[in-house]
């Protein structure tokens, strides 16, 4: 039964994908495209070469920690639709940081990096304490407090960190990700060591969910607040640190941007959409670590290799976009291709 | 014979079990049958079946004679059959008129509900048969009998000649059973039949006619009430003799563990429901709270396990001053608790047994060392607990919402006795469970007053409050009107005490 | 009709394109690719010029898209460093990075590939494979300026910005210095929607000033002015007496402002992308790559001009009123403030 | 004030009404226990139906194109939303991650066929929009005329009756009481004979139909064309709209406003020159802001329908 289970597990986000792709070339070949020579472009655009590599990877990274503060919350039974604001801060005091302090690599860059995780926290902790506290409802603070990070960080980048410019300062090399080394290898991609920590956040999230009291915890709330109080555990502490933490991963994906991609931050005229493409890939890997790095890398591959479909296949990138929400869909309908998968076996028999 | 509804040769399997095997009941015209068996034995799901809400693999159901195919609710309401269901199925935030009329609504030209004419009817309906409602008030504001009542009133809005209680009395207060038995007499007067399914054989025994037995989804067979006796029903339930006294050596208090001083609690309204209790209970003795429900009980125990905030007055514990303290604070004082809502409090259903069972002691070694968890050690204590108190399982790894109801809460039970508590609350822990299930229940409660805990004991069921007790309480307004002695007492007494009717004599003895 | 003729343009992008990926273009040919920003590259604004341009080029060398020249869509801020270098491992001579926001992308990929030139619109880099391109938006918007001063009736005109920042800061110290130089009394509404593309803050925005008694409105705000010309509209499809107009940027927006048999714009800043681009793209093809250089194009070089379709509301009056400071800023007589510290010093002049 | 009144009221209306309406068919759809975060989707498929329609039978209908184009924008939201339906209620999908689908595929697929059908990123201007109209009679009342009937949209009109609809139509009717039950106890309707997948079929498909119409009369009204841009997070104001609104239509109505008022009056304020000196990043963040307030001093704590989120599987507990 377990392994059956554990089977379908894997089964069914892979046939989700397999529809999903499927479906896109049904659509390619509905608005008069080539759907070999669209996925070919796809394929070019995400491993053609050590290039496009890196840049996945690097398209890859903020995805897994926006991913992860979405899955955490959800662990508690909040819904964080806050990860894009929480980018946003945490991308600003983390260059904010690699502007205004003069030291040394060791200290510098972990000192940028927790400012984004903190800012991110913060940014998270607000709607974790009028929830707690006050019971309202963290969808529409967390949506609120998305638009005040946009503008609230506008308004810092023009009047305090540069002279009503919209870009900054580069941001000082000991506080940079970047490495070039990496670069050099993969044909100047802008891979940087962010990876590294994106699969760090994820195991952490996965050591503190399944591992620790904490994540026993957490768990435990989301489940069941009345329960959960009875057994002597602080239902609002408990809250408020979820989505902190959940905060905190989002802040960190804004550092990885900062820090790491492009080491500067300018001002945002929208979303850097980051955030709400972490509740689906959240969603897509389950609300787990592993799921959401392998989500995570999903989504990377095809928004990275659609960027060649166009000139390639001459295929709008757009077709990405909807491959994912099918193959989203197919996942979370899971139900379905399940009874499917069982029929089919019945059928063998 | 004239038949009301036959149900023949029923088979329904759910995945991987058996729930009814080929079960015959024959419900006469105007009989109040009862319908017998353990926890999880299939009585449920034979009468989900004839509701319509599962379909049978086999088998046959007849309706005044007829073969019928009830495939949903609607045909069963058509076919006057209508169903007041262990969980109240009331929509909570909506009015007593508009759950009952919900389905079946009237209405006026403009296609709006008329509730005048529904609130009319319903009066009629309540009126005729003395179910007394409200029909203004809001579910979640009455108290659960008139939920019932409202419940009842549904079928008959609905015309249903033949009615199914599953398990109605279980969370009725002995008053309300009183009610209850008496609105199915007047049913019955009105040419109603009934199919009652109860694990409380002194209610088979007073008002049924004929009780059909059923053992691990099989039927057993059918009886005649006045040719039978409880424990030859019992005996047929569970396949062996079961032990009706609980045998219990005399209580040896010894210090005092809980001291509740002039206690004032308020409720989630802001009015005050414990105003100016006193308690006491020792190590070794067992004390028996009984009142009726609403009495100031629930905001009690919430008092003393930190739940609610007590306003004034002092609760000790094993001489600790423990006012208000953290529900952390007071478990680790040394209190364990049997919530009444298991469900709500006492599981996270979601989690697996094994985890359940260290929901208060996650954090404490040997489950935990530096904040990590130590699964080997968590699983390991539950596979013991589960043996010791026959928690039926498959493993300690199923989620806690697979198991029934009287296997959670023997898990509960476990859990909490075996952290060994000096105090141990038990809030109606046999709510709905079957005889074996209560035996067992009671047996563990007194093996540990006899280790030394103070044991206090809240509950609606006299029976068990006068046997399980060395020492009864009378709860009547938010203060203890009367201490009494079970074996010095009597059901007509405390019922009594209960309504308040001596209360001047029951505080000076309280004293 | 439309979008069947789109559709068939569609299919011969896509089989041109078809052959581009064959790989084997002959190296000797000049390649030349820009990347637009998010706008996109029809955005009714510079990376539509920018493209128009581009193509032009192509088409009068008898190229075809994805054969010598192209372009690249960037739908979010992450997507140009690979679309530029996308181009440069196709071996595209020229690559035009169009808007500000590709400046750090242009700069860093001038520096990794210095066998490839580069050529930012609306920004400055520093490389010597790299020419910044920059446009002198102030005059243009001073010229429009003139003509709103001219036009307004209540003495009271509007600008609508996108988002706060250097450049659109350029839009407005021009216009307004246009304005108080017809009339230093006039005043001038600015607002920022601090979007580009937030139609419904703009339609407040302009919702807002028309009812406040102005009566022209320059926007510089990429689809945020969508809202402004909608509200426009509207007044005038109820009060088709009203006078009350729009200014458009970057194109001509002149087909944005029908309305019924009235049309509420006045005129356009015209920023020519499109020559600015043939321009650096004629001089590299002969070997004379401006590189390192910033090349501004103003009025004198063609790159900004104004609109005179409206010839019911661009009367003789004002066109010629516009010219004479038109030619007062060409010989340098007027020296047109690109920021509001050096609008500040203009005014105390007038 | 008086004019001040004048001038801030149509524009609340005018703002609002898209959000008023998408809100609405959130509420319809979290009554009957459908989570709804795919109201953002349902949106940019009405916005770009709506456009899209707009553009291509302009000549056949004239003046009755917004009209049509907001029909056929309801008509194409309602089936769009089969998708959300059909994934939450029949496949037991988790209906979060079914809502977060349906905004990525109808950005996905508005998009793509814009790109295919006319070769750019976005269309052209619509030539039919919805004008503002003088409401005949009404406009005549001393005060109120002027404020609420003069240069109003009808559409804006329209959101707020059907407001009032939902509200009859969910507390006063069978057919309300019967959604409502299904949201709140799914088991309790079915053993009332109420065919709960039916109802919530029925809930999810009216917020199709009106997402459809709160995104077409956004492009119709506001935007005037559709590309990527046009709905950016309107949805998720008008999801915080029903939630703000507890989930009552006349509630989402008051918080839609709410943010039209707040909104228009953070435009308003930096023409005041009392408030000149204020800095420009309050007066924008200023809408959001007071909405927080709003929620933490008095508005406080809102209980969803109890059975919202959840898929009902017969037979289950
Ligand atoms: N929905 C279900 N899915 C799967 N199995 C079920 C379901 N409902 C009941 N069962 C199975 O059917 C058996 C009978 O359950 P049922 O609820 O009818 O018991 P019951 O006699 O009503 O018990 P109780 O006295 O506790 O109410 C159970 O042991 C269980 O294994
Ligand atoms: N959804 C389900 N899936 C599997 N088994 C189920 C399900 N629902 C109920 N059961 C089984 O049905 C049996 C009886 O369940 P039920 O909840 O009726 O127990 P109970 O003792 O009556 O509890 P309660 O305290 O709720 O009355 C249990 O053995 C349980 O395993
Ligand atoms: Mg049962
Ligand atoms: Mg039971």
């Amino acid at each position: 039964m377990t392994s059956n289970n554990k089977l379908f597990g894997l089964l069914v986000p892979i046939i989700s994908v397999i529809i999903g792709l499927l479906a896109g070339a049904v659509i390619m070949l509905l608005s008069g495209h080539n759907p070999i020579k669209g996925y070919a472009a796809l394929w070019a655009g995400a491993f053609g070469d050590s290039y496009t590599i890196g840049e996945t990877i690097r398209r890859t990274t903020p995805l897994i920690l926006t991913g992860l503060a979405v899955a955490f919350a959800f662990k508690t039974g909040l819904f964080n639709i806050g990860a894009e604001g929480q980018v946003i801060v945490g991308w600003l005091a983390a260059v904010w940081v690699g502007l205004a302090i003069d030291a040394p690599m060791i200290i510098h860059l972990p000192l940028a990096i927790l400012a984004g995780a903190m800012a991110g926290g913060l940014w998270g902790f607000l709607p974790g304490l009028l929830k707690a506290k006050l019971g309202v409802h963290e969808v529409i603070i967390t949506i609120m407090m998305n638009y005040i990070a946009l503008h609230v960080t506008n308004a810092v980048i023009r009047s305090v960190l540069t002279d009503q410019a919209t870009t900054t300062e580069a941001i000082a090399s000991t506080a940079s990700l970047a490495s070039p080394w990496l670069q050099s290898i993969t044909f100047y991609s802008r891979i940087h060591y962010g990876i590294l920590i994106a699969l760090f956040a994820a195991f952490v999230m996965w050591f503190i969910i399944e591992r620790t009291t904490y994540g026993y915890e957490l768990k435990s709330v989301g489940f069941n607040q009345h329960a959960s109080n009875y057994a002597g555990m602080n239902v609002s502490k408990n809250i408020i640190l979820s989505m902190v933490i959940g905060g905190a991963f989002a802040g960190l994906a804004g550092a990885m941007e900062g820090l790491g991609t492009y080491g500067t931050i300018s001002v945002m005229s929208g979303f850097t959409n980051l955030g709400f493409d972490g509740i689906a890939v959240a969603l897509l890997g389950a609300n787990n670590a592993l799921g959401v790095v392998l989500a995570g890398l999903l989504f990377g591959v095809l928004k990275e290799g659609a960027g060649e479909m166009p000139t390639a296949a001459g295929v709008p990138t757009e077709l990405v976009d909807i491959i994912i929400a099918l193959i989203i869909f197919f996942v979370a309908s899971s139900y379905i291709i399940r009874w499917v998968l069982l029929r089919f076996k019945k059928g063998e028999r | 014979m004239d038949y009301a509804i036959e149900m023949l040769n029923i088979r329904k399997e759910f995945p991987g079990i058996v729930a009814n095997d080929n079960i015959t009941i024959q419900l006469r015209k105007g009989e109040i049958h009862a319908l017998l068996g353990e926890n999880g034995a299939g009585k449920s799901t034979l009468m989900n079946v004839l509701f319509g809400l599962y379909q049978p693999e086999k088998g046959e159901i007849r309706v005044k004679g007829k073969a019928v195919n009830i495939n949903n609710p609607n045909i069963a309401n058509d076919l006057g059959i209508g169903m007041v269901h262990q969980h109240f199925m009331l929509v909570e935030p909506f009015t007593v008129t508009q759950n009952i009329i919900l389905g079946s609504e009237p209405k006026n030209r403009f296609g709006k509900i008329d509730l005048a004419t529904a609130r009319k009817e319903i009066q009629e309906l309540s009126d005729r048969y003395g179910l007394k409602v409200n029909p203004d008030a809001k579910i979640s504001e009455i108290s659960v009998g008139m939920q019932q009542r409202v419940e009842i009133l549904k079928t008959l809005y609905r015309g249903a000649e033949v009615l199914i209680f599953d398990e109605p009395t279980a969370v009725l207060t002995p008053q309300e059973i009183g009610e209850l038995i008496e609105i199915m007499r007047s049913l019955i007067n009105e040419g109603k039949s009934i199919i009652l399914i109860t694990h409380k054989l002194k209610e088979i025994m007073e008002v049924c006619d004929r009780c059909t037995v059923i053992r691990k989804g099989k039927g057993i067979g059918t009886v005649n009430v006045s040719e039978t006796n409880s424990s030859e029903l019992a005996s047929l339930m569970v396949g062996r003799e079961v032990n009706f006294k609980t045998v219990k050596k005399a209580a040896q208090p010894k210090d005092a563990i809980l001291e509740v001083k002039d206690l004032y609690v308020k409720d989630a309204r802001k009015v005050d429901l414990v105003k100016g209790l006193d308690l006491n209970v020792r190590s070794g003795e067992i004390v028996g709270i009984a009142g009726v429900d609403g009495n100031g009980q629930t905001e009690l125990v919430e008092a003393i396990t930190g739940l609610a905030k007590a306003r004034s007055g002092t609760i000790k514990l094993a001489n600790k001053d423990i006012t208000n303290l953290s529900p952390r604070k007071i478990t680790e004082s040394g209190l364990g608790h049997i919530p009444q809502d298991r469900h709500k409090y006492g599981l996270v259903l979601d989690y697996s047994i094994g985890e359940n069972i260290v929901l208060q002691t996650y954090y404490q070694r040997p489950y935990s060392k530096a904040k990590v968890l130590s699964y080997k050690e968590i699983f390991g204590k539950a596979k013991k607990i589960i043996e010791e108190y026959d928690v039926r399982t498959p493993s300690v790894y199923t989620k806690a919402r697979a198991l029934s109801g009287g296997n959670q809460q023997k898990a509960i039970i476990g859990r909490e006795v075996d952290r060994s508590p000096k105090l141990l609350i038990a809030t109606q822990p046999t709510r709905g469970l079957d005889v074996g299930a209560i035996e067992f229940i009671h047996k563990k409660l007194i093996e540990e007053r006899d280790k030394g805990s103070a044991i206090l004991l809240v509950s609606f069921e006299l029976d068990e409050i006068l046997n399980v007790s060395d020492r009864v309480a009378v709860m009547f307004d938010g203060r203890i009107v009367a201490n009494v002695k079970p074996e010095e007492t009597t059901e007509q007494e405390l019922g009594l005490l209960m309504a308040g009717s001596q209360v001047i004599k029951a505080g000076e003895t309280s004293q | 009709t439309e979008t069947g003729d789109e559709g068939s343009e569609e299919n011969t992008d896509t089989e041109s394109t078809d052959n581009g990926t064959e790989e084997e273009t002959a190296s000797d040919d000049y390649k030349v690719a820009m990347v637009t920003d998010i706008g996109g590259v029809d955005d009714k604004s510079f990376n539509q010029s920018a493209w128009e341009g581009i193509k032009g080029w192509g088409e009068e060398n008898g190229l075809a898209r994805g054969e010598g020249f192209d372009y690249a869509q960037s739908n979010e801020k992450a997507d140009y460093m690979p679309n530029i270098t996308r181009f440069v491992r196709d071996d595209y001579n020229l690559i035009f990075g169009i808007g500000f926001e590709l400046k750090e992308d242009i700069q860093t990929a001038a520096e990794q590939y210095p066998d490839t030139n580069f050529a930012i619109v609306d920004d400055e880099v520093d490389a010597s494979n790299a020419v910044s391109i920059k446009f002198k938006e102030h005059q243009g918007s001073f010229l429009v300026g003139v003509a709103a001063a001219m036009k307004t009736k209540s003495n009271k005109i509007g600008f609508v910005g996108g988002v706060d920042s250097p450049l659109i800061k350029k839009f407005e110290s021009g216009f307004i210095a246009g304005a108080k130089s017809v009339n230093p009394e006039i005043e001038v509404d600015v607002q920022y929607a601090e979007s580009f593309a937030d139609a419904a803050k703009g339609k407040l925005i302009a919702t807002n000033m028309y009812d406040s008694g102005v009566d022209v409105i320059y926007h510089a705000s990429g689809a945020t002015g969508n809202g402004v010309f909608n509200q426009a509209k509207d007044i005038k499809q109820n009060d088709p007496e009203r006078e009350l107009w729009v200014i458009g940027v970057d194109r001509d927006q002149h087909e944005e402002g029908a309305i019924n048999d009235h049309n509420v714009t006045l005129t356009s800043m015209i920023k020519r992308v499109d020559v600015a681009v043939q321009d650096v793209i004629e001089q590299s093809k002969n070997g004379e790559f401006p590189g390192g250089e910033m090349l501004e194009y103003g009025i004198e070089e063609d790159g900004i001009t104004f609109s005179t379709v409206n010839e019911e509301a661009m009367t003789e009056d004002i066109i010629s009123t516009v010219e004479e400071w038109q030619e007062k800023i060409l010989n340098g007589e007027v020296e047109v403030p690109q920021t509001i510290e050096e609008l500040e010093t203009y005014q105390e002049s007038l | 004030m008086f004019e001040a009144l004048q001038s801030i009221i149509p524009t609340v209306l005018f703002y609002s009404a898209p959000l008023i309406l998408t809100a609405l068919g959130g509420v319809y759809s979290e009554k009957s226990g459908v989570v709804n975060i795919g109201l953002e989707g349902l949106m940019v498929m009405g916005a770009f139906v709506g456009i899209v329609f707009n553009l291509t039978f302009v000549d056949i209908f004239g003046s009755w194109t917004p009209w049509i184009s907001i029909l056929a924008a309801m008509a194409v939201g309602a089936v769009f939303s089969l998708i959300h339906a059909v994934a939450s209620i029949s496949f037991y999908a988790n209906q979060v991650v079914s809502g977060v689908a349906i905004n990525m595929l109808a950005l996905g697929i508005g998009v793509y066929l814009t790109k295919v059908w006319y070769g750019k990123g976005q269309t052209d201007m619509v030539d039919q929009p919805f004008y503002t109209t003088d409401i005949p009679v009404l406009e005549h009342i001393p005060l109120i005329g002027p404020i609420f009937f003069q240069g109003i949209y009808v559409t804006s009109y329209i959101a707020i009756i059907l407001a009032f609809v939902a509200w009859y139509v969910l507390y006063k009717t069978p057919f309300g009481l019967r959604l409502r039950a299904v949201g709140e106890h799914p088991m309790a309707a079915d053993t009332n004979g109420i065919k709960v997948e039916r109802m919530r079929y029925i809930a999810v498909i009216l917020s199709g139909t009106l997402g459809g119409l709160g995104g077409a009369v956004f492009a119709l009204t506001i935007a005037s064309n559709f590309s990527h841009s046009t709905i950016v997070g309107q949805g998720f104001m008008a999801l915080a709209a029903v939630i703000f609104g507890k989930w009552h239509p006349l509630g989402a109505m008051g918080a839609a406003l709410f943010f039209g008022l707040a909104q228009s009056l953070s435009v308003v304020s930096s023409g005041i020159p009392l408030l000149a000196d204020i800095p420009q990043v309050i007066l924008l963040i200023a809408p959001y802001l007071l909405t927080i307030l709003a929620l933490a001093g008095f508005i406080g704590r809102a209980e969803a329908p109890r059975a919202n989120g959840i898929p009902y599987i017969k037979g289950s507990r």
